[in-house]
């Protein structure tokens, strides 16, 4: 059922040198149905990465993004796949939004052949060019200039469409994200700077790192406007708008204020520099899930077995892909020298023993 | 035909934007100022501002919007004034340019090219002169060409522009202004050179010199003046210093059995240690005397003309170091 | 005649989350003085600097402050050597203000041993540490972040003073810039960023360059005061006010306006990116030394003649200087591998040709 | 006794700052968080928030910032949370650090240390695992230290602190929990280690193996299965890479008269290149074999634990090297 309807959003949005947009968002059954799907789907897919990186089966880094699915998810919904993103190394949800497959995400996260970079990028380096997304970036702050050139290359091509970079809050004081919104706002790019503000760069509080930690307002020159981010539809509305200001005006900055339920990346257990009732609370009055569903339910689009069923379902969805990932075999040997170049010109690359392993680039 | 460094790169530009509208220039001055160096000389008013773009000084933020326009498909030249300034940039050249079709496995690659003067200039002092072909040349997924005459100017630079994959192209100031010899060939638009191949400047029978950018005319200069020694030198000019041209300078080393390498930059860990490596993993056998290496003073780079002159190589030097290796006997080793 | 009078500041200084002080600076006969003398001073040898370049006496970069002035000797009016100073390589005037003699000025320019640095460091590189100079530094932007440091170590070191940290228009977009001006807010940092706005870096207009060319207040979050950069006495009140601040309250960023005579290195006229008329209309209307000059005659604290006098003075000063300077000799070749370290260890630095000339590090 | 490398660290971080108030540490998550790998543990509760501050993730902001209170006179430690980010504050490391005490003739000297993990960990793929030790190796006026054991990175770290001038402090994160025996004399505070002094680890006849940081386990340990076929390894710790240890290299080449280097960095105008030229420039004659050279492979690191396995030196490419030098004959020459 997709005949639109509209739903208040509850936060008010704050705007920085720009009137915000009205405070309702429209939407659809089907689209809160998706919404809830998709959302659990991430959800179900983060717990088990968590629980393959235990296992040992994930190495390395690993940033989960369970608690800021609503963005990930309201973006989508305003977006199309002319339109671009951009983020860093918490991007398996990002992967998943732009119509990246679950065995893709775990057998890229266990270094396997069928992941999406054939295992040679890892948990921090997911693409899906074909549908718009850029990555999955591994250095704090790069994205965002990679963004605005991802924009100029729209407005040069002539593509009416935009590009959302998104970072976090830690990364929200790097100066290229300064440097490169001037030459946005110079050449009216067609770039959305999205600060995912989940409140903490790896351990620091963002009032400890940002002198002013009010993010969407750091753009200065250029406008910005503060959402509620783990409010889907609040996001979709903001994305929208931003999307249109973006394309016409040039460069706008969105705050999303949102949160993570894990700490930074499986090292940490992100409890020691905020409460355990801190994380609880969120979980018990901001959730984008719960958000949803309730708004499902008071809207009477499913009752609470539907719901539940489709949780089941994507347990199930989880659980079978993490089972074919596992049987996904290890790159082939020769990946190692592969994709160096496109084009090697018949150069050489050597292995650590050059006399004994080493390869024609062609 | 007579063409100098500069209006063989810009020659370079002009056809390439000609040929592929995919193909622009960004950085500082290279617009409405024709470029600090003059190197982009007209392409604005060619070209217009869509596609010669002047940017802030603000190199990381232009090389990551270069980068990322790259990702998408364009192919952006990022000029840098110098390359002493694109170090606030490098972590885009290493980290977004020259691993993300590795990362990706293929799916991003990155058509770019970072240009601009790279070493020592004249009179500039220590935070203007530094040459940057070793730690690019270190990496994997970027090619580093160094060209030395206009034909090489010419030819590598629309090599460069033509490949998919991210390049590093450092120029010399003081070669901008020196006129070389050119063919017809090379004047012709379809005009390539080929990516990792060394160019044989000079056949010679003595002893191998190999060089890169200015050094190569004091390579030649010193060839000269030893060939009144009696002394045949042959002498490689590198051009590629990644990939390395590792066969022809094995090729050399074989025939002469004697090598000295020159570069401008610091010695440790250079080029110049790199070409002795190479030289001792395949060649060992052949080698007559110790590789002698001529490199820039191990110093930052002073400004008073006399101390100048002592950091970098001068003609001497060459002559010097090949006389050594030359007059030191295969037994006396 | 040091008795003390007041001088309304004509052009109103504009504040940026500040009230800005009042619009009248403390002056006397004898300061105005010394302001006309050391501006002529420091205009005629950036004038002998031109001719010395143009005879291939002085190689390289060499970047002329005349038009400037007025920042200088304003704020060394204002601040005592215990304030430190930084800026970038338009430095002869800087230095010349710290203490620094005109004999070495031109030998440094000349790569003479008498130089402020021996020859090794060039026209870029002055430094007068005992006086509080830091530099003389040829990477835009990066004398900004090492400002805040040095303003970082005199509150370490509990001394109640700030760093002035200098840095054109063009460098007013870098990034390091606004991530060193958070952090100095964060820690309350006694750092004044000092903007000396002369309106193009190179061949770009301020416009071309930045989307918001209202200096002072691109701190965002941090106070700024837009000062008129010709009138000395403007700014003297103007960093005494910054000065204060700083070490009170943390972080503050002046934008002086001024202007520079001269194309911006050697190898650019000037002309090209701006009128002939601009430049003129400058000299005519705001010219830092004319100003002082007309106040001086104003208040009859001198005659034109004597002011005639001085100027020959200081012309003289700057032939006599020229001259000692052309008879000091070169750095001695050993020099070349000095000061590479403090301490060597012994170890063994390698000239060009290392079986030819090296030396040991003590 | 035993200690781990963190606590070495640690330890020594702690015995500089209580001896020196002008010594404070700097970094992302030093202070509260302890350390993203809990070097810095318990500094912020001993030192307090004026000696041990956390920065932004603004590397290129906070890196001048210590560069510049140093010039002031204070002694700062700047903790990057891996050298890979070092590489948006390296204009700071190599133009405001490594260059001024030589552009100023003296005046402004930089007593800084620049420290964190260098090279690969586990897992982490091609921008968190690069090895910086032969760019900052290169740059004169900066000092590069490689710790391997508890005792080097003590001893290491308090010279590196003591000393006067900019010290590139490279650690390895597979390191900071491995344990080593120390000596009471490694445990007291007055102990320091020189700086440009390699350490021979292993004594031995055959062939001269040179390694650094987590390499020098390694050939250890190649050395000891090695030793099984009859080969004597002598197993040299360079622990300081600027200056290089060239006598110590030399004279142990000149009694095995075979050399094999090892280093985790890529291969180009690597380590290894710059120990090969040394040698062949310094004792040619009594080289043996050709030198040979195991490194990182010539790639953006991997994420998959085969390729990653492949991209990183192992014991056997150690002990393949060592056998190719030894079994080859003076006269195969
Ligand atoms: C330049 C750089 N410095 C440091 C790091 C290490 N690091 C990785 S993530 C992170 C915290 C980032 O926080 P934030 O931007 O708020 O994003 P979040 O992780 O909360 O999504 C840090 C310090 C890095 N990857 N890159
Ligand atoms: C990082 C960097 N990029 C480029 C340059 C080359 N450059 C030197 S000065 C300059 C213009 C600076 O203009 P501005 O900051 O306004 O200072 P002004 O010269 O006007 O005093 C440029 C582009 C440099 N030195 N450093
Ligand atoms: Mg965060
Ligand atoms: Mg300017």
């Amino acid at each position: 059922d997709s005949t639109p309807f509209t739903v208040d959003i509850a936060v008010p949005f704050k705007g920085h040198h720009i009137e915000p947009p009205p405070q309702v968002a429209e939407t659809s059954p089907k689209e809160l149905m998706s919404f809830f799907r998709d959302m659990s789907r991430m959800r179900r897919m983060e717990i088990a990465a968590d629980q393959l990186y235990k296992s040992k089966l994930i190495r390395g880094f690993c940033h989960l993004y369970d608690g800021q699915e609503a963005v990930c998810i309201g973006m989508e919904a305003a977006l199309t796949q002319q339109d671009n993103i951009i983020t860093a190394y918490r991007d398996h949800c990002t992967y998943l939004g732009r119509g990246g497959t679950l065995p893709e995400v775990f057998s890229e996260l266990m270094g396997r052949k069928d992941g999406c970079t054939l295992g040679k990028g890892g948990s921090m380096h997911f693409y899906k060019k074909e549908n718009g997304f850029y990555g999955g970036h591994g250095i704090v702050g790069a994205q965002v200039p990679l963004g605005a050139g991802l924009a100029f290359a729209q407005k040069y091509e002539k593509v009416k469409a935009a590009t959302f970079a998104l970072y976090g809050d830690g990364a929200a004081n790097q100066g290229q994200l300064f440097e490169s919104l001037n030459i946005a706002a110079l050449w009216d790019l067609p770039a959305v700077y999205v600060c995912e503000n989940n409140h903490y760069g790896m351990g620091t509080a963002e009032w400890r790192a940002a002198k002013s930690p009010e993010y969407y307002k750091r753009g200065d020159y250029v406008p910005g406007l503060k959402v509620d981010g783990m409010d889907a539809l609040a996001v979709k509305q903001a994305v929208k708008f931003a999307k249109d200001h973006a394309i016409t005006k040039g460069p706008i900055m969105l705050e999303m204020d949102t949160y993570r339920y894990h700490g930074h990346s499986m090292s940490d257990p992100g409890s020691t520099y905020r409460t355990r009732d801190e994380i609880s609370g969120v979980r018990q009055e901001r959730d984008p899930i719960e958000r949803i569903r309730k708004l499902i339910l008071l809207k009477e689009i499913a009752t609470v077995a539907d719901l539940k069923n489709i949780e089941k379902e994507v347990k199930k969805e989880v659980e079978d892909a993490v089972a074919k990932a596992k049987e996904s075999p290890q790159p082939d040997p020769s990946a190692l020298f592969s994709n160096v170049y496109v084009k090697g010109y018949g150069s050489r690359a050597f292995g650590c023993d050059r006399k004994h392993s080493s390869a024609v680039l062609p | 035909m007579q063409m100098n460094v500069r209006d063989a790169l810009n020659s370079a530009l002009d056809e390439e934007m000609t040929a592929d509208s995919k193909v622009y220039l960004m950085g500082e001055e290279v617009g409405e100022y024709q470029g600090a160096y003059k190197v982009s000389k007209g392409l604005l008013q060619k070209f217009g501002p869509e596609r010669v773009l002047d940017t802030p000084i603000t190199e990381a933020g232009f090389t990551g919007i270069g980068v990322g326009s790259a990702f998408y498909g364009l192919k952006p030249i990022v000029e840098f004034m110098t390359f002493n300034f694109a170090m606030q940039a490098i972590d885009h050249i290493i980290n977004s340019a020259a691993k993300t079709n590795y990362m990706s496995a293929g799916q991003i690659s990155v058509p770019i090219v970072f240009r601009g003067p790279n070493g020592a200039a004249a009179g500039v002092a220590a935070q203007h002169s530094q040459c940057f072909a070793a730690w690019y040349g270190s990496c994997p997924g970027l090619k580093v060409l160094t060209p030395y005459s206009a034909e090489d100017a010419r030819g590598l630079m629309k090599a460069a522009i033509r490949d998919p994959d991210p390049v590093v192209f450092l120029e010399n100031e003081l070669l901008y202004g020196e006129s070389f010899p050119v063919s017809a060939e090379v004047l012709d638009p379809s005009f390539v050179l080929p990516i990792g191949k060394a160019k044989i400047e000079r056949v010679g029978s003595d002893v191998t010199v190999t060089a890169f950018s200015k050094m190569v005319g004091y390579a030649l200069k010193a060839a000269e003046l030893l060939e009144k020694d009696g002394i045949n030198v042959e002498v490689i000019n590198l051009r590629s210093i990644r990939p390395l041209d590792r066969e022809t300078i094995n090729q050399s080393v074989r025939k002469t059995n004697r090598l000295v390498t020159v570069e401008e930059g610091w010695p440790q860990h250079g080029i110049g240690a790199e070409i002795c490596m190479s030289v001792v993993e395949e060649s060992f056998e052949y080698l007559d005397a110790p590789v002698e290496r001529i490199t820039g003073a191990d110093v930052p780079m002073p400004y008073a003309a006399n101390l100048e002159r002592m950091a970098v190589p001068q003609i001497e030097d060459i002559v010097r170091a090949v006389k050594r290796a030359c007059y030191r006997s295969a037994s006396g080793k």
